[in-house]
């Protein structure tokens, strides 16, 4: 069984690495963005799947804080461009 | 082998099924928002049946509370990561808007 | 089956190593970082070192991620075009000498060698801790993990002198235009203090503690500022300091009072209970610190303008 | 092979690659971001004898050295970013060759 | 109680970051006589006690971190104390008025706080607690030299933090090999350790070129220059008194107290010895073709911390242990006297400056009748820094030569006998310009009473540090923790 979700882990791992050629084939930074996404969604699915395969639970907390975090990357990324800024100013409440 | 890790297994397939479409999407779609339609969609749902083939064989109740609840983060997540993308493509497109590739 | 995984995730590593340092767009360097730290957590993984993973998870999704993007943001300029880089011949010869040196070496290491886990292993029962990384953090190595909040403390204030900043005022951003934005932190800001306070406790016992929930909740307290809130600058001035110094100055505290009542210092009485206060004190000051790096190093004037 | 063997050596390269692009970088953010690869490879190099101990459990010595390592490559790295950052206002430049003067005057 | 130099310093960091800037000064200037008062009666304990090991947490070695007080170390603890003791008096005068008055309130927690992790360097008895050390050390010295806040300084100081960054990284990959050979951390128990074979081979390479990074040894010693010369004057002493004889510390610590494979050693100090007497004719030699003051001084760090690394070479070559004895003693007191001349000499580069506004030789005219402590302060310490009898650096650089010639190896004699001459061509350079008398000189300010002693103080102790030779030597001899040909003493 274990070594079933090991392969599974592995082939997400695989996935991961065909995605890295959008990362690097651009052409937009939003392009390279997208690939980052999926990386965290597939991240997550392999220390899921990982934590299983090798019987250790708390991995599972990797997986939570990993699926928590992704997003403050992708935000400050939105933030730092021009148009972040443009924006902002319209709406300056929390 | 009993039912459950039959189970596990035929929806840890799909779920690999789902990624596997995201990332072809992402490779041969032709363009972003397209691509990120793909992804979202598909690795969402992979996710969910990877999390759903897991709690298969899981045996405590809190790992399973724990398992559906990083599905739920993962999805909060990664939709409004494909919003604010699409919507930042969406505004630097109009005009007089930063295009400097060579830098981002 | 196993060792395919890891010659994959080795591979992998090298490669996007090798990618990072030859990529001409800075923020596909970033990008590719990014996903650096999901290989190395996958190995942590792989290597049986959950506590790494999960503050890796945290570290390189997270804050780094912010903080790399945020100073991309900050530097881009038009001037500096696509480079290609190229690396003198001397400098890889010299570079492939030394990782066959090392490589070498690294292989000679005895396959009988043990470490110092069967040291820590028997001490356990001593120290009052379930969990023997945390109790190696903060009991049998408790000086360390002074000196390295010390170091936490050292590059904030260095943040601060270099920014020429007495508080974090006037450090807060713009709210963002979407109603998402402002959404997503309403869902998720619970969900981290949680997780972070699940981490806090966890560690007496399990993988996790003060560093990974001190992360959790520095990463809280940087999407709260990423939302236009004005976060640690809604502190007094004195009492921001304060928690700066609070995880330092509590084992200071420990130390001198432990040199005046036993003579030895960092002694405390084997109770959990202390340990968890030192815990507890070390997290917060960790979170605070975090938060700070990030919120402290923009200059608010100029970053508006550019 | 094994898995130490493995680790070991990904980390040793790791190690070295990092080492290599930051003599190599002329930009600041890349030469940090190098730095950051060369404390992985550290990192990785002490989980994999970790990982190769022969004790009761995993050795838990350098799992915390690791993450004693890993707040110190944090904090070092956000001080050095922002620095570039100063730079980059006073100088316009984000490389460290070329004239030191000021912007502005 | 040794405990208290590290605790004194770090509590005074805290304190002086929570209250208001203005009595920060007063915090540190009180910090730093406790210091200094703590380390005379640490010294006086060991002088007359002998060594002190100290386990904290309650845990013995090599679970637990213990710290190791010898001579050596306690040597390194009055140099930073007698030496930052000055520096704080001299800085609460330096950072009063003008444009760096606006830099105090960020100064004295920094400088606190690199005592602090300085002093902790001096007892250190773990490896990795070296490297947690050292990055404290390296940031807050890294955040001092940025403390002027123009550009220059600021890329000066990221460059000097990239080094020790690089550096530091370095060290920590020769711990994981030490730690793979030894299985252990704490360096009795790893100088214990049988010691052979590659593995250990790649540490000493990895943990010496991590630390010679930071010690700004050539080929090394790019970063130097400019981070010394920028910083504010009371900073430059710290670091080129201080801070870079911190990671030279670390160095002699581990070839004495934890390395003994014979091997890899005669080959690396082979090349240290070369890059020694490198840099001491290549610092000299820029050092002399430079036109700032302040740059003549930092040119100089790197040439007399050429001397330091001589004795590597003949420490594994020559097998008297006499002589031995006598380059490690001369090594020490080339250390102490090329910090606190050198400290002085920043000093009184920074008196220089707040008085003319500029620090370029040119301009420097008249200083003699305007300041005549000054010139007298760049006088004395240039007699320590050439080598002239009585000073500190006379003893040093005669020992130095007379094991060097007794050990047979020639070639290492080109350093203190080329490197005095050189030495002694910068420093009347410096000196001459000072003497010219010009009527039409810029507008003079005056300079505060405490800023010119403090510098002299620390020249004059470069001079006479020559006379307590026979207390040092036998700090140096009777009270080590460890052996000269490696490993620690039973």
């Amino acid at each position: 069984m274990n070594t079933f979700y090991l392969c599974m882990a592995l082939f997400l791992a695989l996935n991961i690495l065909a995605g890295l050629w959008r990362v690097m084939a651009g052409p937009k930074p939003e392009d390279r963005m997208v690939a980052a996404q999926l990386f965290g969604s597939t991240g997550v699915a392999t220390l899921l799947l990982l934590s299983q395969a090798l019987d250790s639970p708390y991995i599972k907390n990797a997986a939570l804080v990993f699926a928590l975090l992704t997003v403050m990357a992708v935000l400050a990324f939105v933030r730092n461009t021009s148009y972040g800024l443009k924006q902002d100013k319209k709406n300056e409440s929390f | 082998m009993n039912l459950f890790e039959i189970l596990s297994i035929i929806f840890c397939l799909c779920g690999g099924f789902f990624f596997l479409g995201g990332t072809v999407g992402l490779i041969r779609f032709p363009d972003t928002y397209s691509r990120l339609h793909a992804l979202t969609k598909a690795d969402n749902l992979g996710l969910g049946f990877i999390v759903l083939g897991l709690i298969m064989v899981s045996s405590s109740m809190p790992e399973i509370v724990k398992l559906i609840l990083i599905w739920l983060l993962a999805l909060i997540g990664s939709s409004s990561a494909c919003y604010f993308i699409g919507n930042h493509m969406h505004q630097s497109n109009k005009p007089q808007s930063i295009q400097d590739e060579s830098d981002f | 089956m196993n060792l395919i995984f890891d010659l994959i995730i080795a591979v992998c590593l090298v490669g996007i190593s090798m990618r990072i340092i030859f990529a001409r767009g800075h923020f596909q360097a970033i990008v590719l970082f990014i996903t650096y730290g999901l290989f190395l957590a996958l190995a942590w993984t792989r290597l049986n070192s959950p506590d790494i993973a999960i503050a890796e998870a945290a570290v390189g999704a997270g804050l780094t991620g912010v903080l790399l993007m945020d100073t991309l943001g900050a530097i881009k300029t038009s001037e500096e075009k696509k480079m290609r880089i190229k690396v003198p011949l001397k400098l890889a010869v010299m570079s492939i000498v030394l990782v066959i040196v090392l490589g070498y070496s690294a292989l000679q290491i005895p396959s009988d060698f043990s470490g110092l886990s069967l040291t820590v292993h028997n001490a356990m029962p001593l120290s009052g801790l379930e969990y023997s990384v945390t109790a190696v953090l903060l009991d049998f190595r408790s000086y360390d993990t002074w000196l390295e909040l010390g170091v936490l403390l050292t590059a904030v204030i260095g943040v601060l002198t270099v920014r020429r900043r007495n508080s974090l005022t006037g450090s807060a951003l713009p709210a963002p235009a979407e109603p998402v934005g402002r959404w997503i932190i309403k869902i998720l800001l619970p969900f981290m203090v949680i997780i972070g306070g699940y981490l806090l406790w966890l560690g007496a016992f399990a993988p996790g503690g003060a560093f990974q929930a001190g992360v959790v909740l520095a990463g809280a307290g940087v999407m709260l500022w990423q939302a236009g809130h004005p976060c640690l600058a809604v502190l007094s001035n004195s009492s921001w300091r304060l928690l700066l110094c609070l995880g330092f100055s509590t084992f200071l505290i420990l130390a001198a009072s432990s040199l005046y009542y036993a003579d030895q210092m960092l002694t405390h009485p084997q109770i959990k209970a202390w340990i968890l206060g030192i815990e507890y004190a070390a997290t917060i000051s960790i979170a605070i610190c975090l938060i700070s790096l990030i919120q402290a190093s923009p200059n608010s004037k100029l970053d508006k303008v550019s | 092979m094994t898995t130490f063997a493995i680790y070991s050596i990904t980390a040793v390269v790791l190690f070295c690659v990092g080492l290599m692009g930051l003599a190599v970088h002329p930009n600041l953010l890349r030469k940090i971001v190098c730095l950051n690869i060369m404390a992985g490879g550290a990192f990785l190099f002490l989980i994999s004898l970790a990982y190769n101990s022969q004790g009761p459990e995993m050795d838990p010595v350098p799992q915390a050295m690791v993450l004693t390592g890993i707040v110190v490559a944090v904090s070092a790295t956000s001080f050095a970013l922002c620095l570039t950052r100063m730079i980059k206002e006073r100088t316009g430049q984000c490389h460290l060759e070329g004239s030191d003067k000021d912007k502005d005057n | 109680m040794p405990e208290l130099l590290i605790l004194i310093p770090f509590s005074a960091a805290i304190l002086s970051f929570v209250i208001p800037e203005k009595f920060r000064k007063w915090i540190g200037l009180t910090a730093a006589l406790f210091i200094l008062v703590s380390s005379l009666d640490l010294n006086k304990k060991i002088y007359t006690n002998g060594i002190q090991r100290l386990n904290l947490g309650g845990w013995d070695p090599p679970l637990g971190i213990a710290l190791n007080i010898d001579g050596l170390s306690i040597i390194f603890t009055l140099l930073t104390a007698t030496v930052g003791f000055m520096v704080s008096l001299y800085s609460i005068w330096y950072f009063s008025k003008g444009e760096q008055a606006e830099q105090d309130g960020y100064f004295w927690p920094l400088w606190l706080l690199l005592w602090g992790g300085l002093n902790s360097l001096y007892f250190v008895a773990d490896i990795f607690n070296a490297y947690v050390v050292l990055e404290l050390i390296s940031i807050s010295a890294a955040a001092l030299a940025a403390l002027n806040g123009n550009a220059s300084s600021l890329k000066a100081a990221l460059r000097y933090f990239l080094i020790a960054m690089a550096g530091s990284m370095t060290f920590l990959m020769g711990i994981g090999f030490i730690f793979a050979q030894t299985g252990s951390l704490d360096m009795q128990t790893v100088a214990a350790a049988e010691q052979h074979g590659p593995l250990m081979f790649s540490a000493i390479g990895l943990i010496t070129l991590g630390l010679i990074m930071k010690t700004a040894l050539v080929p090394f010693h790019f970063w130097l220059p400019p981070a010394h010369s920028e910083a504010p004057a009371p900073v430059s002493a710290i670091l080129s008194a201080l801070v870079i004889k911190g990671s030279f510390f670390l160095i002699l610590r581990f070839w004495f107290c934890v390395f003994h494979e014979a091997q890899a050693m005669y080959y690396t100090s082979l090349l240290l010895g070369v890059s020694g007497v490198t840099a001491v004719l290549w610092g000299s030699y820029q050092a002399l073709i430079q036109s700032r003051l302040k740059m003549i001084i930092a040119y100089s760090s790197v040439s007399q911390i050429g001397y330091l690394f001589i004795l590597f070479p003949l420490m594994f070559m020559s097998a008297d242990p006499y002589w031995k004895l006598e380059a490690w003693t001369a090594c020490i007191f080339q250390t102490i006297s090329h910090g606190l001349a050198k400290a002085a000499l920043f000093l009184a580069a920074g008196n220089l400056i707040q008085s003319c506004g500029t620090d370029h030789i040119k301009s420097m005219r008249n200083i003699a009748g305007s300041l005549p402590m000054t010139t007298f302060t760049l006088g004395l310490a240039g007699v320590s820094l050439m080598g002239l009898p009585p000073s500190g650096g006379f003893v040093a650089k005669w020992m130095l030569l007379q094991s060097i010639l007794t050990s047979g190896q020639w070639w290492l004699a080109i350093a203190p006998v080329l490197g005095g001459l050189l030495t002694a061509a910068y420093i009347f350079k410096i000196l001459s310009s000072t003497f010219v008398s010009d009527q039409k000189g810029p507008q003079k300010r005056n300079i505060s009473f405490f800023m010119e002693k403090s510098a002299l103080i620390l020249a004059l102790l470069s001079i006479l540090m020559g006379f307590r030779a026979e207390e040092i030597s036998f700090l140096l001899q009777e009270r080590m923790s460890f052996d000269l040909s490696g490993g620690y003493l039973p």
